[in-house]
């Protein structure tokens, strides 16, 4: 009798039973090793080994010098420029596949997507044979006699070229999928070229590709803050950035707690950036409200 | 093959009260209707039947036995849902053997009995196509025969021709009830269409708008003797007319210039009462005619040429009531032609007049 | 003047988007073409060959990686398709589908951040890394995916299959596995799909949290392009490209079904 | 209703319980043996391109054994990867000096058993006690270096740079060059550079200056790269460049262009060895393995394919017969005696701290 009583509450409880593996492994994986993350940075120089100090700012104190900020600006300004451009060629492009392409769309979206998927490494492995010193574009240029000696490699615009190139795709997807919502018909009435055009331009196709454009600035941001492949194989070092010294801290020096600082100062500095971000939308987003508003009257 | 019975059953979905204490008795082996307008609370009940949704107080018995407690898949009555719910991912075979199938029944018996039951919704040929290639018609088979195939005591059919046209629906009318003649199984009809009910049922119940049921009988005793102005509103066309009882008469309206005599002498004179005739009882001529027991005299306003039958509104002399006239065409040209503005008599038998229970409304 | 003005608004747009797509597939033609080169030096043609494939598949230590590759990504498919199935039936029937909230936040961080907090935790536990940490960064991210897809899936899946499942017999097990589970197959492939390729597709999680003996593909074009340029990852890029496209070509035909882009 | 609820929840604590100890065997799934059957097989930790794999798969026919190698990008990764696993999945690791002390001081390693320690004999002089391991009981020297500046002729024909390390740190103008790209060298380097002697004791006090000295030398240096050096020299991304002589010596092969020159204050000696790890229970077939790495004609071989010096200055005075240039990277005796090690003598804090700053 009691057995069955066990069993029959058991039974009940087998919705809980099923959500549990997601949430323990989230919250195992995922919630854990952060607030790990932020205890360590508190701890003094703790290390994988296991040498164990007491609790101390120090971590953060010793960070908060010029060259850790100016690492997180490069950072921050570099991810900045990489969206903008990622933005300004996108949306172009998205809403050319999304709204104009016809016959070719299926082939145009193809050939969008597959980068999106492709490993991250090939995408940046096929820029050696673009930039090298006998590379592509060297060939090209000394073709007419304009040949540069050095390699186009190991600086700063070559580091941003590839990642605009890499993270081009992550900000056309989601612009594309919020244009696809578009009623094609609406578009279709107004001619290209008028001032009818700019009115649904401005009153259709821009609010309706607002949400893509916020996901996608978020897909490029985030990750390019924190880049790490791009700047140690194309720039050898050159710019140092975030991934790059958070990298070095927990790999290389194995001095983790400092590293663990590190990453928490970047977290919250991209926990105001995101802040500031949003706060501008919303500010913008009424201005424009209130604008169009007007504009009514 | 078991009778149904509700007992105060009470529902409420986010505090909106739906059923109060409702409570039917459905026979055994019969096709019964339950006719009630969208909204009422009949597919609740439908549900609350097959278990898919838990009353908040009452008792149900199937047969002799309570099932209020058992869940769902372990009654034995079998739901046609209004949209069918065919699995898509399965095929015609495999969506009417599922209930075998869940029940674990050997493969040979599944197959033959499929077969029995496709034959009996005349669906033989398409046993292997992919549910999506059927049509609407098809589909409304192959859910039946899928409710069918466990042979459950009782069918519940949740509108299940609201989707289909005309004649279709018609067709598949004759054919549930051929079936239901077939199987003996109880079947539970929920339709807000009193014309399905009609043709169907052996008996029906009409719900109103507080889910309550209003009458309950056999279609022809609620056609014509509605027991309300609901029923009598809901079930068929009918002209309601009320005035104040005076012996066995009733005077429609202040004016006094119309008063109808009718069959029923009870004792309510001076109370104001609601009558309701039905249109094709009525006979209306330019003519003047002998041996009705009542004659009103009005102009016609409107009249609809409906093929079968012709509908005409006539308004009584200057009272402003108006009153429906259903003709049957009975010739190609009929000898007496009436128009608009025409001054016409309706003629009708006082015992066609139904007095209705009385209410405020 | 006007027309030639109408005539370069109207021609912008088109040649706008097709530098774009130059500029997204000259490298990546470079790089195939290079990988048919038969110099072992990178950057001059010499001639035709398929050497390096044949060295491709000959090098065990790219064989390795494959296999560690492919041992992930099944492993993150499994377990992610496994566990977001539950959630999404454990979660929406016990109504507290706020907590999908949670599997939201995983990409909130950049992935380096993920990855060194994987690693500190892994280490101070001494957690083995290897191909079992690796799945388990995998799945994190599956997760974060495959939640969501299956999620708005399930809910799309009307409520009457269920019932009608229920009411002609079924118990909820059998429902769940003849009825729920048949109807979420397209969802279940597409995010798998999805996390395979994501799996493969990872360097971050897979440089902190693998060991020695678990390198994956990623890793090792990454170790090779620190060295230099071999024209055995071209070998290995194109095939890599390749499965991509076969991928994305799977995706495209049932994406009018779910749509994924 | 009390108890009810209790019961409850016991059970979805218990269930709760259940999952986490599932995840806890699957995490360590790879401590079991069957999850990796290691009786036939011996697992080595290498730098790449340290082994042939064509000599493996000579060595595992021949000798029945499964060696998979694992290969590591840096000796702190190998040191953190070690330190997870305790060496419990590895048998042969083959790393560089500076960390030898340290496998040795967190037990990763044991001392070579009397059989193994016969292989000592094939080893020259030059490479053995050395500070790291100064009686050579754990150790066996594989693969040597001595880092030294690599010079593209073709580009630096007007202006031949000096055979100093002065050539790195202000070299002459126009001259683009690399830098190693790890702390603990880069700050040795620019120390010795300081001193212009051995650094090892005094370097601590002149730390300011040497982040000076870095930063000063940052914009001439086009690439931080030691991996990259061969190539940069040889394809003229870089004039001069910092390298070890193996590494220069693989495109000195090729291209004539390059030459190669032991600056005047000293190189910095870099060997490799192979040690056994403490858990391995394999001495047997770790002897097997390495006996065969260290029979000359694989020594050859390593050296002819991969630009691996061998250890036995024979083996590389013999090939000095074939290659005329190979004497350019041949260390003189005083220049073997001369030669400094890249040693952990300054703190990891202030050694980052440096660091940092110059890379910013």
């Amino acid at each position: 009798m009691k057995k069955s009583d066990l069993k029959s509450a058991i039974k009940k409880e087998r919705f809980f039973f099923a959500m549990v593996p997601a949430v323990v492994w989230q919250g195992l994986f995922l919630f854990l090793p952060l607030l790990f993350l932020v205890v360590i940075s508190f701890i003094k120089g703790w290390s994988y080994t296991g040498v164990h100090g007491g609790f101390t700012l120090e971590n953060y104190t010793s960070l908060l010098d010029f060259s850790h900020l100016r690492v997180l600006f490069r950072s921050f300004f570099l991810a900045l420029i990489n969206t903008t451009v990622c933005l300004l060629v996108a949306f172009p492009v998205s809403y050319f596949i999304s709204v104009k392409s016809r016959r070719w769309k299926n082939c145009l979206l193809f050939f969008l997507v597959v980068p999106f998927f492709t490993n991250f490494l090939v995408l940046v492995y096929s820029w050696f044979f673009i930039l090298e010193r006998n590379g592509v574009i060297n060939k090209f240029l000394s073709l007419f006699g304009l040949g540069v000696s050095g390699p186009l490699l190991y600086n700063m615009p070559a580091v941003l070229l590839v990642m605009v190139y890499c993270y081009l795709p992550f900000m056309a997807m989601p612009i594309y999928s919020s244009l696809e919502k578009i009623d094609k018909s609406l578009l279709e009435a107004s001619s290209d070229l008028g001032a009818n055009f700019r009115q649904t331009f401005f009153k259709v196709v821009l609010p309706m590709a607002f949400s893509g454009i916020r996901t996608g600035v978020f897909l490029v941001f985030v990750p390019s803050f924190g880049e790490f492949v791009i700047p140690t194989l194309i720039g050898k070092g050159e710019p140092f950035l975030v991934g790059s010294l958070v990298s070095y801290y927990f790999t290389q020096s194995l001095s983790p707690s400092f590293g663990a600082a590190f990453t928490s100062i970047s977290c919250v500095f991209l926990v105001i950036v995101a802040f500031l971000w949003f706060v501008l939308l919303k500010l913008i987003f009424t201005k424009n409200l209130r604008g169009s508003d007007n504009g009514k009257n | 093959m078991r009778s149904i019975e509700l007992k105060n059953i009470t529902k409420s979905f986010g505090g909106e009260l739906i059923l109060h204490n409702f409570s039917v008795t459905i026979p055994s082996g019969i096709f019964f209707a339950l006719l009630g307008p969208s909204g009422c609370g009949k597919t609740t009940i439908l549900r609350i039947i097959a278990g898919l949704e838990k009353q908040d107080s009452g008792s149900i018995f199937l047969g002799k036995k309570n099932i209020t407690q058992v869940p769902s898949n372990e009654r034995t009555v079998n739901t046609v849902f209004q949209n069918y719910a065919l699995f898509p991912h399965m095929n015609v075979f495999d969506n009417i053997a599922y209930p075998l199938r869940v029940k674990k029944v050997d493969t040979n018996t599944i197959e033959q009995k499929v077969l029995d039951t496709l034959k009996m919704v005349h669906l033989e040929q398409h046993i292997y196509k992919p549910i999506q290639f059927l049509s609407g018609g098809q589909q409304q088979r192959v859910a039946l025969a899928r409710a069918i195939i466990s042979e459950p005591d009782v069918l519940l059919l949740d509108e299940p021709l609201a989707a289909l046209d005309l004649g279709l629906r018609e067709k598949m009318l004759i054919e549930l009830k051929e079936l239901q003649c077939k199987l003996g199984t109880t079947f539970v009809y929920v339709t807000h269409d009193q014309s399905e009910a009609l043709t169907v049922a052996h008996q029906m119940a009409i719900m109103n708008n507080n889910g309550q049921i209003e009458q309950i009988g056999e279609p022809k005793e609620i056609y014509e003797f509605p027991r309300s102005r609901f029923v009598a509103k809901f079930v068929g066309t009918t002209n309601i007319l009320s005035g104040k009882k005076i012996g066995s008469t009733i005077e429609i309206e202040k004016e006094g210039a119309f008063s109808l005599s009718i069959s029923e002498e009870r004792k309510e004179d001076g109370k104001e009462l609601s009558i309701s005739l039905r249109p094709e009882k009525i006979y209306i001529t330019k003519d003047k005619l002998e041996g009705f027991s009542n004659v009103f005299v009005g102009t016609v306003i409107s009249v609809v040429y409906q093929g079968r039958s012709t509908q005409y509104v006539v308004k009584l002399g200057k009272s402003g009531i108006t009153v429906n006239v259903f003709e049957q065409n009975e010739e190609h040209f009929p000898k007496e032609v009436i128009e608009v503005g025409n001054l016409v008599n309706l003629y009708w038998q006082k015992e066609n007049v139904v007095i209705l229970k009385n209410e405020k409304i | 003047m006007g027309k030639i003005k109408r005539y370069a608004s109207f021609l912008f747009l088109p040649l706008f988007v097709v530098f774009t797509y130059v500029f997204m597939y000259v490298p990546i033609v470079v790089l195939v073409v290079y990988s048919f080169n038969k110099s072992s030096l990178p950057y001059m043609w010499t001639s035709f060959s398929v050497d390096w494939y044949r060295t491709l598949f000959y090098s065990s230590a790219i064989l390795d990686a494959f296999k560690n590759s492919m041992l992930v990504a099944f492993g993150a498919v499994v377990l992610s398709l496994l566990m977001s199935v539950l959630l999404v039936v454990g979660l929406v029937e016990l109504r507290i589908e706020r907590l999908l909230t949670m599997f939201y936040g995983t990409l909130i961080f950049p992935e380096i951040v993920l990855g060194v907090s994987l690693l500190s935790i892994f280490v101070f536990f001494s957690v083995p890394l290897g191909i079992v940490t690796l799945i388990v960064g995998h799945t994190l991210f599956g997760l974060a995916y495959s939640v969501p897809i299956i999620y708005s899936r399930y809910k799309e899946i009307n409520k009457y299959f269920i019932e009608a499942s229920m009411d002609l017999g079924a118990t909820p097990t059998q429902t769940f596995f003849r009825i729920t589970l048949p109807m979420l197959k397209p969802a279940l492939f597409v995010s798998g799909l999805l996390v395979f390729i994501i799996s493969l597709d990872d360097f971050l999680i897979a440089f902190f949290c693998s060991s020695v003996s678990s390198q994956t593909l990623s890793l090792y074009i990454f170790s090779m392009l620190r060295s230099g340029v071999s024209p055995v990852v071209n070998a290995l890029s194109t095939i890599m490209l390749l499965v991509t496209s076969v991928v994305v070509l799977v995706l495209s035909s049932i994406n009018n079904r779910i749509r994924i882009f | 209703m009390f108890t009810f609820t209790v019961m409850r929840w016991f059970i979805r604590l218990g269930f709760v319980i259940l999952f986490l100890s599932a995840v806890f065997i699957f995490l360590q799934l790879p401590r079991t043996d069957w999850f990796f059957d290691n009786r036939k097989s011996l697992n080595v930790y290498a730098w790449a391109n340290m082994i042939d794999e064509e000599k493996l798969l000579e060595f595992e026919q021949m000798a029945g054994v499964k060696v998979r190698i694992s290969y590591y990008e840096n000796t702190e990764e190998l040191l953190l990867k070690l330190s997870t696993t305790k060496g419990s999945d590895c048998d042969v690791i083959l790393t560089s000096d500076y960390i030898v002390p340290e496998l040795i001081k967190n037990n990763f390693v044991k001392k070579l058993d009397n059989k193994q320690r016969t292989l000592l004999k094939r080893i020259s002089a030059e490479f053995l006690g050395h500070y790291y391991d100064q009686k050579n009981e754990y150790s066996i020297p594989y693969e040597w270096a001595i880092y030294g500046l690599g010079i593209n002729k073709k580009l630096c024909k007007d202006n031949y740079p000096e055979a100093s390390w002065k050539t790195i740190f202000k070299p002459p103008f126009g001259y683009g060059v690399n830098m190693l790209d790890e702390a603990r060298t880069g700050v040795m380097l620019a120390g010795l550079y300081a001193l212009k002697r051995n650094p090892y004791t005094e370097i601590k006090k002149i730390l300011p200056k040497i982040n000076k000295l870095l930063q000063k030398q940052k914009p001439h240096v086009k690439v931080y790269s030691e991996l990259l050096a061969d190539y940069l020299v040889s394809s003229g991304n870089c004039h001069v460049v910092v390298a070890p002589s193996s590494l220069i010596w693989k495109v000195m092969r090729y291209d004539d262009n390059v030459d190669f020159v032991y600056p005047k204050e000293g190189g910095f000696f870099s060997i490799d060895s192979a040690m056994v790890s403490i858990d391995t229970k394999k001495d047997d077939m770790i002897f097997m393995f390495l006996d065969f790495l260290y029979q000359p004609n694989v020594m050859l071989h390593h050296f002819e394919r991969y630009g691996i010096f061998p250890p036995d200055i024979c083996i590389f005075k013999k090939s000095l017969k074939k290659w005329d240039r190979l004497k350019k990277v041949m260390p003189s005796s005083d220049e073997f005696k001369n030669a400094l090690f890249f040693r952990k003598v300054v703190s990891e804090d202030a050694m980052n701290k440096i660091w940092v700053e110059v890379m910013s």
